[in-house]
């Protein structure tokens, strides 16, 4: 088992993290989610061109990187606690679910990021489902591709992604394998744990700064103990989701006989946890964190998002009860 | 006349005048005239100020008087949301600490609804900590000069008038250089600006003052006894919040008991378990309010009990936000027109833990003042205002 | 719904509450409860004497005093509050019983204090069980009285109340009655629901009197948010356990159509409320509430072993849960 | 020899010696004697004192070697127990601090478990305080007269010396009146008392210091210069508690969630729920534990870190007992004989938040060092201890 990083992975997170500090930072992403789009076409193409994200999973026989889900958990961490706005994670979505079903054809224009996927998920909802060229529908053990299909418009708690809900027409199908169909729902969930670690440490890193700059009664909120030892707490949640998080993409690697339950322990813990740290981090900034203009409530509208996105949390709880044969 | 008379009249009353009538929190230009025309009904049929003295304007009767008209009223809703900071905060103060001339000239039009009152005390970089304000009043010779931002200001946009609490000797310790003023929010280089809050909506405002002229005579209670007459009116506050806490919410709440049993899947034991919980803390704190509240008819004031309340209803707003999101799953935050009512409440959840005083600031009061426990060092208490640590 | 005190009532509670203090005080309770018969007889000689407890709820025509429930559970609260050890909650729980199935037989013996009874609960359990004169037993709607029978005395995490199994032998039925037998059980969870209670509010009051004297890095350990917020959240615990407790006590004497959804709710919000009281009260101590002199364990094994008296704590809220038509 | 072969001889040499030994905790005299022969034969195969330096009766190997016998271990129960105050906090002090003549003395009877050391720090007016204690040394012309009380001492009762922290200077602030000695605990006035906890039983012990008499050459480190020694002691208490921490506790633990999925009723749905939550956070802290191990190994040091995973343990020690308790019901605290052991673990499922620093410094610590948030004011740091407030 693996949990800690490599020099290379390091590397990895830190050009990722210096790109989205200059070119996606906080007020660009509040311009960007208004947005006509709803994100930065020019952010997303550089992302995919400079750093090569959108193919980073995909094998190099069809123009992906061939990195690892280890790379992909960071820097969905990355984009997650910086809330990129646009269809990163639909897309990735859709290379896992390509890349397991053995798909040739859609792939390469995906890691080129010239042709726009993203998956139909459970009740027929897809992130960035209008903007989409192919939105992906799973029937059973066959994957359909659609292109045209009817797409609504959804409204968002999280402004800084769209959903769409949509209608599939005829799609054609591109592959069918129960295997690979199983085995990306159980990468989708750690894709979606990745992000919600960074989305919690993001809500977690704003609440500690603002504890040490924030004063009321002539002290810093931070030297309270009713501060303090929340934060405290948000830090022990902090650290027990990343090394699951961890765990769950070097099982993705590694492991496969341990995915399926590594999958759906890191939904279950990392998404509540994500929540709870993304709402203590609202709640102690105080009335400042209640306004529009402060970001805290970006990260508790996403992370509650993010909870509920791959269904009621109750489901991965369930499905880790089955896996565990009780 | 006997206080099963008066209920039955007052009920009478209501029932003729209050059927059709709605209260939607802060109404625009046109719901204000209404609820203008509502009150002057109601002060003429002698239900508003009904406990408050008569040469006033008040009715001059007793504390039975006005809880058996609220009993009553508790079952219409009426339109009387914008006048609630003057009726239940700025018009109390008057009545203990005004000048003859100022409740003479003020408070028959606040009971009347002719005039909406708003009350300026929190900063931006003064939130929990109310006495760290900045706004500075600097003496004229016909009085006094005021500028500074206060902030979390409802119905100000409506409000002929402010209780503003201002800072008037910086060279005196944080409670000793304070004092309060009626401001006219007319009154040139006041600008009131609508503060968007994270549901997208304003429900507040924040004002800005300019050099604002204030006459001499509208000086509340002593110069640099500010302090005293904002914990009068603090404590006003807290009687008309926890007097309302948990009173169960509107009927149609989409995140409480009643409607998630219809909404949840409790075939799932896991999630009618869920709901127990739901029903267990809700029933908890209604109890827990409904003795609060008998003890009160019984003479016993709660006092700072009421703290407990507040705290476990900001608590049980929040957790039963949550979990009808979580129980509805992806359709609670991605929706068609009109299906946003889980969304909203889940960004709304936040205000009753923020709005009337923190978790943390409750906690505070329920240990000092209900359990009598040491306080915490205080760095802050004899230090002159201008060489203390606040907020820049 | 009644749910504060009359003077009477303030009255009878500060009576028994200054009986308990100068009658059994904690060493007396330790000496007690290590002693051979577990208790002290004169002390429940006196509390049915003096105070004529035993036959409290017990109707006048059977020698009793013809209270209600908001009276008993005064009673149990204070019993609760003190530890108590003896077969005073043993002999309620069989007064309930025989009053609500309309037995003429037993109650004059167990009102006079004279019979001690007590009531076979799930398993074959009883408190008690090994000193009682009559063990009462529910089969369906009948109950049965049995005077021998093989009582096997258990060892108890709780050393202020012992408990026996009790081999029920044939036994003769004294009375049947489906709804008698329905009301009592009710009865029972509102009773134990007053004890715990006591408990909780007996385990508030120690640690909030440390909180009080302590002190560490120079500071009394109640002047810390640390302790203090932990300490208001302990309070809140209270104020609900009691508004229940009133609420039930009231139910059980007024609104019979309430009684069961209340029990139910006094026993699942009681229950939890009191271990978790009770735990954080011996936690916050620090190590000397570790140490077997210090009175905190003893708290915090009443509140365990009265959360299960009962039964697994989840019955409680499965029946709240029928109850509720969920 | 590489890593490789060192582990291979190391797992052989235990496989030969340490198959049916068994930790039994505290041992009585019988157990006593097996363990100090089975140190004996360990340190003569070269496995005490693996890192220590060879001078004093080590081996003067590196830290990897250390690594890998305690690797290969993890799979052996060893009855070393009675010697870890002394392998894992007062020697490793000793090598830190102590003089050539004190080194020589005692490190190598430590090492071959010839002499059982304990620590005596903790008092009952000092806990999460330490620098708070009272015991006081006081100068004679040939060492020093010690008078107080310590407590929480374990193994003190086969303990032949310990390191023993007492309080030289009453006349500078707490931390700076402190000096540290190596006391004998056969000493006449030394008395040793076990100390009966809530399980029924003596984990520990009180230990009473009247008139002892202290020879000068015991001194460790300078006079009033304890606190930095005691703070050398503690940093080696941490890394010893936390390098095991959460480890799995012992297989047959009765309320961990692979004895409950056989004991507990799964086939409710909200039983089998709560065993998931139970799971999730046995999982969540043992995959923590092992990427601190991993860091560690990596050449990472987690410091603070450590107390994250502590507060986590004892927590998690707690919610099982809890959770165990509440599922199995009333036959959990009323068994006849031999079905206590539900009963034993709730009772002892404190032990884990109260030992080696409370929840509340476990917060203190990963807030201020972790966090690196500011800290509380103090009032006690720069007060004479005589004038300073302590428990009486």
């Amino acid at each position: 088992m693996k949990l800690v990083l490599t020099e290379e992975q390091r590397e990895l997170r830190g050009a990722v993290r210096a790109f989205l500090a200059s070119a996606s930072p906080l007020p660009e992403v509040r311009r960007a989610a208004e947005s006509e789009t709803g994100h930065d076409p020019e952010v997303y193409r550089r992302l995919n061109g400079e750093l090569g994200l959108a193919g980073l999973v995909v094998g190099e026989e069809h123009g992906g990187a061939g990195a690892g889900y280890a790379e992909l958990a960071l820097v969905l961490e990355e984009t997650g606690a910086a809330l990129l706005p646009g269809p990163f994670l639909a897309t990735t979505l859709a290379t896992i679910l390509l890349t397991e079903v053995g798909d040739k054809e859609l792939l390469p224009g995906i890691a080129a990021g010239t042709t726009l996927a993203t998956v139909a998920l459970d009740g027929g909802r897809a992130l960035n489902g209008a903007e989409a060229d192919v939105v992906l529908a799973i029937e059973g053990p066959r994957v359909l591709a659609v292109r045209g299909g009817d797409r609504t418009p959804l409204t968002t708690l999280d402004i800084t992604r769209r959903q769409a809900k949509v209608d599939l027409g005829a799609g054609e199908e591109i592959a069918s394998s129960t295997e690979g169909v199983a085995r990306a729902r159980d990468l989708f969930a750690v894709a979606v744990a990745a992000e919600q670690l960074g989305v919690l440490r993001a809500s977690l890193d704003a609440i500690v700064g603002y504890a040490k700059l924030r004063v009321t009664f002539g002290r810093l909120i931070g030297s309270y103990q009713g501060v303090k030892h929340r934060l405290a707490d948000m830090h022990c949640k902090l650290e027990q989701a990343e090394s699951i998080v961890r765990y769950a993409a070097w099982a993705a690697d590694e492991a496969p006989d341990e995915l399926s339950s590594a999958a759906a322990l890191a939904q279950a813990y990392a998404g509540r946890a994500c929540f709870e740290v993304a709402r203590d981090n609202l709640l102690l900034h105080g009335g400042i964190g209640f306004t529009w203009e402060h970001d805290a409530h970006l990260y508790y509208k996403r992370a509650k998002a993010d909870e509920v996105l791959l269904g009621p949390p109750r489901a991965h709880r369930t499905r880790l009860a089955e896996l565990l044969e009780l | 006349m006997n206080l099963q008379e008066y209920r039955r009249r007052a009920r009478a009353w209501l029932e003729a005048n209050a059927q059709d009538t709605e209260a939607e929190g802060t109404p625009d230009a046109g719901g204000v005239a209404a609820a203008k025309a509502f009150m002057a009904r109601m002060y003429d049929a002698g239900y508003s100020g009904i406990s408050w003295p008569g040469e006033w304007g008040g009715q001059g009767l007793t504390q039975a008087e006005e809880r058996a008209f609220a009993e009553e009223a508790a079952g219409f809703t009426l339109p009387t949301y914008v006048f609630s900071i003057g009726l239940g905060m700025c018009g109390p103060t008057l009545v203990d600490l005004g000048t003859p001339e100022q409740k003479a000239r003020h408070l028959r039009p606040l009971l009347r609804g002719e005039e909406i009152w708003c009350q300026l005390f929190s900063e931006p970089g003064a939130g929990s900590d109310v006495a760290a304000l900045q706004t500075r009043a600097t003496p004229t010779e016909d009085g006094w000069t005021v500028t500074g931002q206060k902030v979390w200001t409802s119905v100000a946009q409506h409000a002929s008038y402010g209780l503003l609490l201002t800072r008037t000797d910086v060279d005196a310790p944080k409670h000793k250089g304070l004092s309060m003023f009626i401001v006219d929010m007319r009154a040139p280089g006041v600008t009131v600006r609508p503060l968007r809050d994270m549901t997208g909506r304003a429900h507040f405002n924040e004002i800005f003052f300019d050099d604002v002229h204030i006459p001499a005579e509208n000086l509340v209670g002593q110069v640099n006894d500010g302090w005293s007459c904002a914990v009068t009116t603090l404590l006003h506050e807290r009687l008309s919040i926890s007097s309302g806490v948990g009173m169960g919410g509107r009927r149609d709440n989409p995140v409480a008991f009643e409607a998630l049993r219809h909404t949840a899947d409790t075939a799932d034991p896991v999630v009618a378990d869920q709901l127990v919980e739901l029903h267990i803390r809700s029933r908890a704190l209604a109890l827990f309010n409904e003795r609060l509240s008998q003890e009160t008819k019984a003479g016993v004031f709660p006092g700072a009990r009421g703290s407990a309340a507040k705290l476990l209803l900001a608590e049980l707003t929040m957790f039963q936000a949550d979990l009808a999101t979580s129980l509805a799953g992806p359709e609670a935050v991605a929706y068609e027109e009109g299906g946003g009512r889980l969304a909203e409440a889940v960004s709304l959840a936040p205000a009753m833990a923020l709005g009337g005083g923190t978790n943390e600031i409750m906690r505070n009061i329920i240990g000092d003042r209900v359990l009598n426990l040491p306080p915490e060092p205080r760095v802050d208490k004899n230090v002159p205002f201008k060489d203390l640590k606040v907020n820049g």
